[in-house]
């Protein structure tokens, strides 16, 4: 227990795997998955559709669906492993020391109960308090979380809500227990960008309390503005973890590089954008070596062959691909407009 | 109730479609690269459900049987034998004689051509008719809207045994009024499943994206309404069949449905429950065909529903 | 209220689908009633004293007038007041449907429950196994297999009759077990569909139980789609108890419409027949206003 | 200063909401499309912006204004008498899962408006011309005969846009084509669109919500908040010097993807965009706006000319 108080980290994920049976074999979804989310900071999880963020997310929640299931590695909360605990008791860890926020704030709450009961519940569940004190409690959180009047949307239905609002409440239920971890899996992507502005503050806020947050998101932006560190991740695997600035000023690999010129070509005036031809590969038929490799375009014989491990080049910058030389910029600015010609 | 991966597959999908910025994994995973033909989906409905497999088997050897009753049996429909009332079953009369000796195997055979006729011809009138005016009151709205609905909530207000009885009570009885009695009894609730998905189907962008495009109405509903609200359709059929065979040997054990000497399983049960208590054969064999028939449909329409359309199971 | 109206204006539509069906039987009915050797004198005397003679319309009217006002006009076969035929007979296909659909709701939303909780299992399997059956058998098998096995062969309930409280066990089950295996198969799907909302994780992440998530969470709204179902069930009840009542001998409403039939008696069975839908379109009232009090979203917005 | 192609003026759209309500989807809206050029339609969800494209589209019709091409007024056409205009303009969709038929293959989708204004003889004219759009979009010809669930997203939107190109129109609505799709799709997507209207002499109509897609594909833009367009002009004096204070906080509130720039934000407006149920009276941003006057809640800001942009507020005079 001692050990928990001073640990810096409070989520550490160990060679996270995951995945679920298919009619051959087994589809891995998450493929030794590791990362660490500190104290204080808000670390980002970057990716596109499909590529496994939220089920990292899922699976620290213990919210993946069946048939897909954990296989292999740790999950350590504060040192605990989660995985080893009974279920109960796993269960009470969760909106008591770590809660998340999920994408859709509109289904994400149950449409026949009002907002400020499903936010007392929080409470309720965990604590030994009467229902004015949970109210009361509900109440405090409501305007921490910046919820105007919340008095009268104690009283709300979540369809009387707009989805700023409603996302507000996911965030009051979640860190009404003063959790110390929040998992916020793509909280903004279903809100307008002033909204999302609002909300990504808040996120910040509740960080700079003490709370670590993993932020799961597709969008650099959102990532680029709020987080500490970030991991990026590609069909199943993380290829690239380092700090925000390291990542966004000195990019390794040849995926960070190609989302972040697609990105930043959008703003740069350019004539034509820069794209990462091809797409995202099934996970149940990866190609062999490298699964970037097909869609990279420095590849190199070995790169087909061999699997990259994880490695560090730089005190906290890790990547996963096989070029050995930074001076080689793997996979600058590509003038590819043919989408489908890596197929 | 079987397929889990089938349905967790399905609703993946759905979700991807419902939410395309929602990144779901899950489907990704999935091999959906290949095109499922009607031939592959009834292959991956045997295979996940082997109970529909079994059903569709049966409902096509109850077909033959129907066929070919006059080759399985020595006797005829409606031969009497009046030396052997009321036999139970035997090496000769396999499943017993009636209060006329008229083989009970023989006339369930022959009843199994109304029963099984019963079932499907009516549904597929009512259905034919309910998708039209279902398609049209949601296509087009406005008042026809207002007409076809209201017709159908009449239909479907009244309980449909009583509904079912005044109409074969105006209009006599006979297989033909039969048919007829069904077809109108079932068409509402058709219309109304058709209407709703016409409504969804409607708003879909692909049917606004033929409109920008500046196809006609008939068009739209012909190529993209009606082989969209297919699939529902198809399973409603299956669903629907037990049910008319259900309806129809009630009003026959009223007898107000087949009259004699014609044989229909209702009204076997019908004639045979005088004697329930000392031949309880002749009121409980048919019962148990009826029950064969329509348990078939019912597990071949679950099989299908859950391939084709598992939205269905809402409503 | 709109609801209430538009529930009126279905009700007048169906008396008045009710009397044209009714009034295309071919021949005068007053013929058809006094038999072969009636003269044609009283037959043309009865025929103005029930105000056959009048055109269609002023009979519809003078209909609906009456049975406004509780008057469904003289049984031609019984010489009785419709009414108060139906009086007795509404009794006891009250209790019968009451006790059917309470047998139904029960052991079909208890089973549905337990079938979905514990989907897949042995227990799941049989559930579904007993709904199925339910649902796939003619009602009068279900009631003649009853009535053979528990009445005539164990002697535990009377065979038939109103007798006393335990003759209707029997019917109530016959007659409440379709039902039962309908509401079954869509409470378990509802469930089964609303533990997948997204919802049911965010509770999951809140920390609560499987008992909590089921209680607090899944259950209202495996609801709504439930009482919908419920209210539509009256009708397939209302139209078991015709079959019911003539196997068991009850004398109930849906009995005395097929002795209407039976006897050609049109103001016994437009009676009945009308009753009967009232009390579904009625049912269906409440099953909106009770959808309303569940589902907040069908609220109007204060 | 090219042609205009289309106009909208004083387009109004209410859609019933219950009694005695409305949504006040697009009040008084007026737009120039020019040939050959794009424009941007910015504003957040629910601000009128679909309403509007669809209205120009003739798929839903204005309670009242004037919709005009090449002049000739258009709004109040039968479907039958506006078909020789359909032929013009086309419209591609957001949702690339949605907006293709599932049960059609992509010939007889992208055939389909080819058959709808029987502009080929033959069948095998009509493949013919299918073949050369699925090349146009980069899609390879084995495709033909398969069916829209076999695509991703991306190549779907291909699909869509050889369907839009079919007719060889003068216009293509594009409503937030590219908002459903990853990054790197993205801008695949809209390479495609923009070299499409280099080489074909397209204009377009690019409705989003993202910010920096639209700026790089537009010539012109237009800001949209609750029913109503706030800023005209075109597009890099609008991102680069917002006159609206809608507009800056929009343009203010993207995040970048730098994050050395993060603390630049300046906090401005808060809450969000209110109902379009019960507008506010006046300037429809002044509950929101950190320049709010006196005046601003009393007369609404008429969209005035100032060079070549306009602006709706009572602080650019």
């Amino acid at each position: 227990m001692k050990e928990a108080l001073i640990q810096k980290e409070v989520l550490i994920l160990d060679g996270l795997c995951a995945g679920f049976p298919a009619r051959r074999g087994e589809v891995r979804v998450l493929d030794h998955v590791s990362l660490s989310v500190p104290k204080g900071k808000i670390t980002g999880l970057v990716g596109e559709s499909g590529c496994g963020k939220s089920m990292t997310a899922r699976a620290v929640m213990n919210l993946i669906r069946h048939p897909g299931r954990v296989t292999g590695g740790r999950i350590l909360l504060e040192g605990r492993d989660l995985l080893s605990m009974r279920k109960k008791e796993r269960r009470m860890l969760q909106g008591r020391e770590m809660a998340m926020i999920f994408q859709d704030p509109m289904s994400s709450l149950n449409p026949v109960m009002k907002v400020g009961k499903q936010v007392d519940e929080a409470v309720l569940v965990h604590e030994h308090v009467t229902h004015a004190e949970a109210k009361r409690r509900t109440l405090e959180m409501l305007e921490a979380a910046g919820v105007p009047d919340p008095e009268r949307r104690y009283h709300s239905y979540p369809h009387q809500l707009s989805g700023g609002l409603r996302q507000r409440i996911m965030i009051a239920m979640a860190m009404v227990c003063r959790p110390k971890l929040l998992i916020a899996d793509e909280p903004t992507t279903a809100l307008d960008v002033t909204v999302e502005a609002q909300i990504l503050d808040l996120m910040k806020e509740m960080s700079a309390k003490g709370t670590a947050v993993l932020l799961i998101s597709h969008n650099l932006g959102a990532i680029a503005r709020v987080c500490d560190d970030v991991s990026v991740m590609y069909a199943g695997k993380i290829v690239e973890q380092a700090d925000i600035c390291t990542l966004f000023d000195r990019p390794r690999h040849p995926y960070t590089r190609g989302l972040l010129s697609a990105v930043s070509s959008l703003r740069d005036g350019s004539e034509v954008l820069s794209v990462i031809p091809g797409h995202v590969p099934n996970l149940a038929r990866l190609p062999a070596g490298c699964s970037f490799s097909p869609r990279c375009s420095c590849r190199g014989k070995e790169c087909m062959e061999k699997t990259p491990e994880m490695r560090e080049i730089s005190p906290g910058h890790r990547i996963r691909c096989l070029w050995e030389e930074p001076g080689k910029k793997p996979g600058e600015k590509e003038l590819e407009t043919e989408g489908l010609a890596a197929e | 109730m079987l397929r889990k991966k089938e349905k967790q597959i399905v609703s993946d999908f759905e979700h991807r479609k419902a939410d395309p910025a929602g990144p779901s994994e899950i489907s990704e995973a999935y091999d959906l690269g290949e095109a499922e033909t009607f031939g592959k989906l009834m292959l991956r409905m045997f295979r996940e459900n082997k109970l529909s497999a079994v059903s569709l088997l049966v409902i096509l050897l109850m077909i033959l049987c129907t066929i070919l009753a006059p080759v399985l049996t020595p006797y005829g429909e409606t031969d009497m034998d009046l030396l052997n009332r009321l036999q139970p079953p035997s090496g000769d009369h396999w499943l017993g004689t009636d209060e006329g000796g008229r083989d009970v195997l023989t006339r369930l055979l022959y009843g199994s051509r109304v029963s099984l006729m019963v079932g499907i011809v009516p549904t597929l009138l009512s259905m034919v008719l309910g998708a039209l005016l279902g398609v049209m009151a949601g296509y087009f709205g406005q008042w026809t809207d207002t007409v076809i609905m209201r017709l159908a909530d009449i239909v479907l207000a009244f309980p449909s045994m009583l509904l079912a009885m005044v109409i074969m009570y105006t209009l006599g009885g006979g297989l033909f009024n039969v048919f007829l009695t069904l077809t109108l009894m079932n068409w509402g609730s058709v219309a109304r499943i058709a209407r709703s998905e016409t409504l969804r189907l409607k708003k879909s962008e692909f049917v606004e994206a033929a409109r920008s495009i500046g196809v006609s109405k008939w068009k739209i509903i012909f190529r993209h309404i009606l082989p969209n609200c297919l699939p529902t359709l198809i399973v409603l059929f299956t669903l629907n069949v037990p049910a008319a065979i259900l309806t129809e040997s009630s009003l026959s054990f009223l007898g107000l449905g087949i009259q004699p000497p014609g044989a229909s399983w209702g009204l076997m049960v019908n004639t045979g429950r005088q004697f329930l208590y000392n031949a309880p054969w002749l009121s409980f064999v048919p019962s148990a065909a009826i029950m064969v028939a329509v348990l078939s449909f019912n597990f071949l329409g679950d099989g299908l529903r859950d391939v084709l359309d598992p939205r269905l199971r809402k409503q | 209220m709109k609801r209430i109206l538009q529930a009126l204006l279905v009700l007048l539509l169906v008396s008045l689908m009710l009397f044209g069906l009714l009034r295309i039987v071919p021949g005068n009915p007053v013929a058809v009633l006094m038999g072969e050797h009636a003269n044609q004198a009283t037959i043309d005397r009865l025929t103005a004293e029930l105000g056959l003679d009048q055109p269609i319309h002023v009979q519809f009217f003078r209909y609906l007038s009456g049975a406004v006002r509780g008057d469904f006009g003289t049984s031609y076969s019984l010489g009785k007041p419709v009414s108060g035929l139906m009086g007795t007979a509404f009794v006891n296909t009250l209790l019968l449907s009451l006790a059917a659909a309470l047998f139904a709701w029960i052991t079909g939303g208890l089973c549905g429950l337990l079938a979905a909780i514990r989907k897949n299992s042995i227990p799941d399997r049989l559930f579904m196994g007993f709904s199925l059956l339910g649902i796939s058998m003619p009602v009068f098998m279900a009631a003649m297999i009853l009535q053979y096995v528990f009445a005539y062969w164990l002697h535990w309930v009377p065979i038939s009759g109103t007798a006393d409280w335990r003759s209707f066990i029997l019917p109530a089950v016959a007659l409440g077990w379709n039902s039962a295996g309908s509401i079954a198969r869509l409470v378990r799907s509802a469930l089964l569909d609303t533990l997948e909302e997204d919802y049911i994780d965010t509770a999951r992440a809140k920390g609560l139980g499987k008992s909590g998530v089921l209680f607090r969470h899944a259950l209202r709204n495996t609801m709504l789609p439930t009482v919908t179902m419920m209210a539509l069930q009256l009708s397939a009840l209302l139209s078991g108890a015709v079959i019911t009542e003539t196997v068991f001998s009850i004398n109930g409403i849906g009995r005395l419409a097929v002795q209407a039939i039976t006897a050609r008696d049109i103001p016994l069975l437009q009676g009945t027949v009308l009753f009967s839908t009232a009390i579904v379109i009625f049912g269906n009232l409440v099953a909106d206003f009770l959808y309303t009090v569940l589902d907040p979203r069908t609220r109007k917005e204060a | 200063m090219s042609e205009v192609l289309m106009e909208a003026r004083n387009l109004v759209k209410d859609f019933p909401a219950g009694r005695h309500r409305a949504v006040h989807a697009v009040s008084d809206v007026s737009l120039e499309l020019q040939e050959g050029k794009t424009l941007g339609l910015v504003g957040e969800s629910g601000c009128g912006k679909s309403t509007l494209g669809r209205m120009l589209m003739h798929l839903i019709p204005p309670d009242s204004g004037e919709i005009l091409i090449r002049g000739t007024p258009v709004t109040w056409l039968s479907d039958a008498d506006f078909m020789k205009y359909r032929r013009m303009l086309q419209m591609v969709f957001q949702d690339p899962y949605a907006s293709l038929n599932p049960r059609m293959s992509v010939r007889s989708l992208i055939a389909e408006p080819l058959e709808t204004y029987r502009l080929h003889e033959s069948r095998q004219e009509t493949t013919r011309h299918v073949l050369e759009l699925m090349s146009t979009v980069g899609l390879p010809e084995e495709f033909l005969h398969r069916y829209p669930h076999q695509f991703s997203g991306g190549q779907r939107q291909r699909i869509a846009i050889a369907r839009a190109l079919a007719p060889d129109p003068d216009l293509i609505i594009c409503d937030e084509p590219v908002s459903a799709l990853d990054v790197s799709v993205q801008n695949q997507i809209l390479n495609l669109l923009k070299s499409l209207q280099q080489s074909r002499g397209l204009a377009f109509l690019f409705i989003s919500h993202d910010l920096s897609v639209v700026r790089f594909i537009s010539d012109r833009t237009a800001v949209m908040y609750l029913g109503k367009i706030c800023e005209t002009g075109p597009t890099e004096d609008v991102f680069r010097e917002p006159l609206h204070p809608y507009t800056r906080f929009l343009t203010a509130s993207v995040p970048m993807p730098d994050p050395h720039r993060r603390q630049e934000r300046p906090k401005m407006a808060a809450g969000e965009m209110p109902s379009p149920i019960s507008p506010p009276a006046g300037c429809r941003f002044h509950p929101r706006c950190p320049y709010a006057m006196p005046e601003c809640s009393r007369t609404e800001p008429k969209l005035r000319r100032c060079g070549e942009r306009q602006v709706a507020c009572h602080l650019e005079k």
